[in-house]
């Protein structure tokens, strides 16, 4: 066991002057490379083959149809995957526990009720609403998770009777057949207007600078300390390739794309897209840097050792249920704000099914133990892709349904076999 | 039996503990005391390690006293008894596989600066601890404690007890997986924790060991307590004849015969 | 053993217990919001007893519900089919426990039911055809069809009264057409985005087949700026449909007055209960059953911008909604300025 | 550790004559209760605790109507479960290894429309009929276990995606909107038509023979090879017990339970219930009494541990898919002959779920290892008593949502309280 | 290194194998000969358990021959590997937690009648074997593995792999948790079965163990054989050298500097 800071895979101790500094880094960089080709090969992927499940499928619907690559339709699949991308990465919290919310979709559907009679009966301004959902929500996570914990129920079976019970609450406050109208300019605008094209770059510019520091000033920091860290270059490059990522979006979703751009201009990053982001930036931090989300993984990954390590595991299952019906609360408003209006039937048909599909897609366990925010929206690009794509080729019914089959086993196939090795490397 | 080597640090006294039919622990009295290694020996299934897991509260007792530093406490969980300074090897290790090293060692007790982990100073703690403990083969404490080897998954283990400034170190067959130069050094360990004043408990079935380390030895027969004595007062022999018979000359349970579990 | 006919054992009306199961609380707001007050109501006037139950579109609930119906002793079971195959069976089962049915709203072919009441579904689709083709007027256009649940039997027949209308005008071509599964609003949306899409917005009108997948439609619209100017169709004169047709947003709906309906229904129940002929205004023929079933049918009414203002109140007389309840908020104004008051 | 023939808790090694046969006897069968009571005590409730909560919801619906009770309800009880008891049977075998199978409701629908186009269109006999149907069912049984096996797909995405897909088959040969009709005398017959009185009276002398004739010829056995056995007396109480409810049942049944008996005649056991109990005893023997059951429980406790003990764990996944599937083909065809029909939509609601929830309350484990084919059962007559007692009550749906969802939670409470204590024994 | 005792019954030749970026394997080579006891000794980490699941089957290797009987085999399985004739008692014991101590001792080699399973033989079987390793404490055979002692589950593991007729058999530290009595069976068990003419591997870092009953002794260093010599000619001390440094004297890998993995 060698002394931690000159690690095996390298790292810049040996500065044998300027000159020679690229070559080193140069040769650095090639070894992580290695590593990480290495890395890969022994079966930890992360989420490359989802991106690649997606990569392929925008290749075929390219192929297919001219339109799907446009901005415009672009535009769409970012609006139309946001409900589903939350809601699955509020379940990646409870997947990681090794449990399951089948009630999440319909606790959407009814936080949303109550966010839009909120609205509209008492004329609550859209945040004081906004906040009565998902504090609705997170109550009903908090019963969820009482019941599992506490009485020791399986989830399946509370969340099934919660799944039940919870359409009662839409039907009731809206009525059979009804709908209540969500017509608030902002909750609304989520989905139909875009952030101003100025202020997005700014945005954009922010994050690619705040990225950077955070790399640089992580980097250096362990290099003082003399830990393991990867060689600079490699960090410049990570930095450049979301740079030019976040950039190039902004870019492209900054020129007019309404199909009749003559009449009518729709240009700018559509305003759920950075509410999807914040989500996302947000419970990464949580689950990677905070104590909260360490204990997370360990309950999911063996909850007798993390009760023995003195983690009150009941505790944390109780959050984990909180978060994910609160999630499904915003996820529910951002639906709501897709169609304009909520309905008894909303959060009730096979959402809930797909949501969970996008996370195990996106590269969460079932078992518990593995999972992170971005599965979650890499997957939900998935699973919002193939009906964004099958739309556009307007076939018969029963030819949607197999092709959406077909197409989900495609997505998934990709992924798994990419991810195969990690079984086969044992244990 | 002898004087006691003032008071204890830890006892239970007239514990009992059922799963249901079947009788583990009879009317166990157990002590660890300052500055001493305690060993607890026993046949397998004699109940050393449900003894260890009543005293860690992952399991509870059917009846008996807990007492600590004199005083009685109600103990519910694990929680409160790493409360009281009170820190435990498993044999069956309680690892999280899908951690890393220096995640399993700090669970539970993650170092932070303001809300957020500092994973940097973990990482050293780690490492000065892991080669402290003789291990040479650890690539990176990054690595998933899946990945390690029998031996390895034990130095971390162990690593991960030693790590706090505790009172109490309960060691649950410590050394069984481990190699020559790493079994040296847990012993080693094990002394020196005593030296420092803590109360230490070595499980183990190496006499070896055991007769090397122990100031006590504390030997279970069918989840009774044949024996309670100073290791100076006690032979190699009549610790294995009270670990398979229950009893060895005027030492051990009185009615043999009727001990069932 | 069955078909051992369908002669009633009933007596008076006093003892008479009328069972009647209603299809779902997705397809349209009418069965809990319309149908079953106006049922109890008719039915506690006449003095019988009575049962309601909804199947929540689940043809094995309404087997069951028909079964523990027929234990409870009804002596008359109307249903609401899912479909012809299963309302069927049921009429079989009560058939074989001597109990006679009826036909409510949707007709059960190869069915046994003693009387048929019911608005025409075809001709619905005619309306929302029609309807379409006044608001885009003359000019050539490329519609797109967002039908309902492909499941669903009803949403065939509208479509296919729908098309039989539209196909005539060689002016209109169809850019799309899809089925929304279980005339679900949000899928609906996404549905109707793509096809707009895949049209590069090239899309004039849009046939929808209820209020709710016509709200979706304009929803899209809303978000691309052609809200208003691309006619939508809808059907069932909910609140939002009402509501999207003053906004200028929707072009008409389809109003199938429940109260009607109930009422006929109640008539003819008490009637076959107390061992009556039911009055019928005819027969249909049952394709499958090849007999005539005694029938009463009734008109669906179109309302469109031009006619809400004398519509509306039947449509609020029919209890599901009031005044208030259309004419909220921003929309109070549009209600004055069409002529429309509490 | 002693010889195992005079076993801890009794066994009549003792013969101290005739004439104290009975005091041993009963003594020995106090021994046996009181272990009985210490295991239920440490956790190992067998499906005691499902059928605890369907006695709870049984007094409670009795309480609340008085048709309740009837026979001809009970009648319909046992006629609405048949369905989701085959089907929550099969998924038994997919839980078992900790798999799971969300396309197994609509798989059920598609070969039922498979039977019914056989029929309808070919001609074939009910038997041919349906054995196409089981077939097609084993063959998607088959993709499912090859994609979960072999390409490693998590068999929730690949159920998901056979769940879509399958929706297909129905919709493209029945066409939208339709549906067809289920009207074989036979298989239609399984719901409307009873046993003849006389041949259910004989079927029920047989099964308690049987019962009894194993039972002791296994005591003796066990007696002879000197292993651990029950009391005498105690297996001569069990078979008086199902001798007790068999004959009390068929008993019922066979009255007339019309509910205008004048009029009409329905008596006899509903066909079905032969069905699912031959099922049901087969695959009970299949799960203890072979090698396959025993190796499904090894993969499912520790499927590396099987696969170092040379099984074949990949055959063994596959084997469960489509004993799965098969199984839900027969469902498929109960559901079918339920309602006199196969439309599009049949078995792509929450079917699924429901069986799914119905093998977990009655003891099944999501996880995998734990679950019995009478688990299957008891859940699946719990989840059919629900819909059974509220029907009669007649509340609008909002409140039979809520209601539904409440019951099931308490149903499944009774369940997990009382089987709590396994897990706070601990490991 | 002194003249082999007949030909090899298992041979493996130049195995490598590595998990990701991690050589655990490097140019191994490893004979088993019928009728004695090879030793296989190493640190913790050295690769002995991974070399004893790629012979099992478990892992694939990267390259390298396998030979068995004199002829080269074609491993894909554990299931090939049983059909040799090979038995292996795994370090992390693997059993099924849910099933029984007889299901899991005769599991995938369950005894019928028919098709219908004969549990009444099995478990007859399955009391002789554990009687005769000393178990005391078994309360019965129906009890499930997840509730034994650490030393009872190594038992159930043990008793599992010699309850066949095997020609060779593996034990992967087979004694680390047993107890004094236990060990005692379980290495007297291991001499007999070589005296069979088995060919026996066995896994331990007790040096005690390890001189008592083998005749060979193979060292791995960093997963290189630093040594594969008949036991005699060697002592206590230069085995520890060879397993703590790689080399002793003349015997050893010649640049232990440049080994890693
Ligand atoms: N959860 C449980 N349920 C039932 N019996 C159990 C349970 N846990 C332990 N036992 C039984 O209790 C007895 C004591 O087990 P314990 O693990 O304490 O033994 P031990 O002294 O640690 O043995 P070893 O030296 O083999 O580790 C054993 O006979 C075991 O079978
Ligand atoms: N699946 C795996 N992935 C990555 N590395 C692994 C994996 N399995 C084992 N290793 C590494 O391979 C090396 C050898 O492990 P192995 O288990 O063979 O050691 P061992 O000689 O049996 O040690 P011990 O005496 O502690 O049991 C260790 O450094 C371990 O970390
Ligand atoms: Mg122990
Ligand atoms: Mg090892």
């Amino acid at each position: 066991m060698n002394k931690p800071a000159p690690s095996a895979d390298g790292g810049d101790s040996s500065p044998t002057g300027r000159s020679s500094w690229g070559s080193e880094q140069a040769r650095l960089v090639r070894g992580e490379l290695a590593a990480y080709g290495n890395r890969l090969r022994g079966g930890d992927m992360g989420s490359l083959p989802a991106v690649l499940g997606l990569v392929v499928l925008f290749a075929v619907f390219a192929s297919l149809h001219d339109r799907f690559l446009t901005t415009y339709n672009m535009a769409n699949l970012v609006i139309q995957a946001a409900s589903i991308c939350v809601l699955a990465m509020g379940l990646v919290f409870v997947l990681l526990l090794g449990e399951i919310d089948l009630s999440a979709g319909v606790a959407g559907g009814a936080c949303a009720t109550i966010t839009a009679l909120a609205m509209i009966d008492h004329g609550w301004t859209w945040w004081a609403a906004t906040l009565a959902g998902i504090t609705v929500g997170a109550l009903i996570g908090l019963a969820i998770g009482l019941l599992v914990a506490y009485l020791g129920i399986p989830s399946f079976v509370v969340t099934l009777a919660f799944f039940l019970a919870l359409q009662a609450v839409p039907l009731k406050l809206i009525g059979a057949g009804g709908s209540l109208r969500f017509n608030d300019e902002v909750l609304r605008g989520l989905s139909i207007k875009n952030v101003p094209v100025t202020a997005g770059w700014i945005v954009a510019l922010v994050i690619v600078l705040a990225f950077a520091a955070l790399s640089l000033w992580r980097h250096t920091s362990r290099v003082r300390k003399e830990l393991t860290h990867k060689p600079l270059l490699l960090v410049i490059l990570q930095i450049a390739v979301l740079a030019a990522i976040v950039l190039g979006l902004t870019a492209l979703l900054s020129r007019n794309r309404a199909p009749n751009p003559l009449v009518f201009n729709i240009s700018g990053i559509p305003w759920v897209a950075p509410v999807v982001i914040a989500l996302l930036v947000f419970w990464t931090f949580v689950l990677t840097r905070t104590r909260f989300g360490r204990h997370l993984y360990a309950v999911g990954g063996n909850a007798e050792a993390a009760r023995r390590a003195g983690i009150n595991v009941n505790r944390m299952k109780i959050a984990a249920f909180v978060i994910c019906s609160g999630m499904a609360a915003i996820s529910g408003i951002l639906a709501a704000s897709y169609t304009g209006k909520v309905s008894p039937g909303s959060g009730g048909g096979n959402e809930l099914l797909y949501a969970v599909g996008a996370a195990v897609i996106g590269g969460t366990s079932l078992f518990g133990g593995r999972g992170r925010a971005i599965d979650a929206v890499v997957g939900g690009l998935v699973i919002a892709t193939i009906p964004n794509g099958l739309g556009l080729l307007n076939q018969a019914s029963y030819i949607n349904f197999l092709v959406t089959g077909g197409v989900l086993l495609l997505a998934a196939s990709v992924d798994a076999v990419s991810r195969r090795r990690r079984s086969s490397a044992g244990v | 039996m002898t004087a006691e080597p003032g008071a204890p640090l830890l006892e239970l006294r007239k514990v009992n503990k059922s799963f249901g039919v079947v009788h583990v622990l009879h009317d166990v009295d157990f002590a660890v005391y300052p500055g001493q290694v305690t060993a607890l020996v026993g046949d397998n299934g004699a109940g050393k390690s449900t003894l260890v897991k009543v005293i860690a509260g992952i399991y509870g007792r059917d009846s008996g006293d807990y007492h600590f530093e004199g005083a009685p406490v109600a103990v519910h969980g694990p929680r409160d008894v790493s409360a009281l300074g009170v820190e435990i090897v498993y044999q069956d290790l309680a690892l999280c596989d899908n951690l890393d090293i220096v995640d399993n060692m700090f669970l539970g007790r993650e170092k932070r600066k303001g809300i957020v982990l500092d994973d940097e100073t973990m990482e050293t703690m780690a490492w000065e601890t892991l080669t402290s403990l003789s291990v040479r083969t650890v690539k990176s404490v990054r690595q998933s404690v899946a990945s390690l080897s029998g031996g390895q998954r034990q130095t971390v283990a162990i690593a991960k007890a030693v790590l706090w400034n505790s009172k109490v170190v309960l060691l649950d067959e410590p050394t069984a997986a481990l190699g020559v130069a790493q079994t040296r050094q847990v012993l080693d360990l094990v002394r020196r924790l005593a030296d420092r004043g803590l109360g230490v408990v070595l499980i183990s079935h190496n006499m070896n060991d055991v007769f090397e380390v122990a100031d006590r030895i504390t030997a279970l027969y069918l989840g009774r307590v044949a024996a309670d004595v100073p290791a100076k007062d006690l032979t190699h022999n009549q610790v294995v004849e009270l670990i398979t018979a229950g009893r060895s000359g005027d030492l051990g349970i009185r009615d043999v015969a009727a001990a069932t579990i | 053993g069955d078909d051992s006919g369908k002669g009633g054992d009933g007596g008076d009306a006093s003892k008479a217990k009328v069972g009647v199961i209603l299809p779902d609380t997705e397809s349209s707001v009418r069965w809990e919001a319309a149908d079953r007050p106006a049922l109890e109501a008719a039915f506690k006037k006449a003095g019988v007893e009575y049962d309601i139950q909804n199947t929540e579109g689940d043809a094995e609930k309404m087997t069951a519900l028909a079964e523990s119906m027929i234990g409870d002793g009804v002596t008359v079971l109307a249903i609401v089919n899912l479909d012809s195959a299963s309302g069927a069976a049921i009429q079989e089962k009560a058939a074989a426990a001597g109990v006679p049915t009826i036909d409510y709203d949707r007709l059960t072919l190869g069915g046994s039911a003693s009387a048929y009441i019911s608005y025409d579904n075809v001709a619905v689709g005619e309306l929302q055809g029609e309807g379409l083709q006044k608001c885009l007027g003359d000019k050539a256009a490329n519609i797109v069809y967002l039908n309902g649940s492909p499941t669903d039997n009803n949403a065939t027949l509208f479509a296919e009264g729908a098309h039989k209308v539209l196909d005539a005008n060689s002016k209109l071509k169809v850019v799309g057409e899809q089925a929304v599964p279980d005339w679900d609003n949000e899928q609906a949306a996404k549905i109707f985005q793509q096809l707009y899409t895949a049209a590069d917005g090239k899309v004039d009108g849009v046939l929808a087949a209820n209020d709710g997948l016509g709200g979706a439609a304009i929803s899209v619209l809303e978000g691309a700026g052609q809200a208003g100017k691309v006619p939508v169709t809808g059907q069932d004169a909910t609140v939002e449909g009402l509501q999207n047709i003053l906004a200028g947003t929707q072009c008409m709906t389809v109003f199938k007055s429940s109260v009607g309906e109930a009422n006929a229904l109640a008539e003819a129940a008490i009637a076959i209960a107390s061992g009556k002929d039911a009055a019928t205004t005819g027969t249909v023929k049952d394709t499958e059953g090849g007999r005539d079933v005694p029938s009463v049918i009734l008109e669906p009414v179109a309302i469109s911008k031009d006619n809400i203002a004398e519509e509306i109140g039947k449509v609020f007389a029919d209890g599901s909604m009031t005044y208030d309840d259309v004419c909220t908020g921003k929309f109070e104004k549009l209600c004055t300025d069409a002529g429309i008051t509490p």
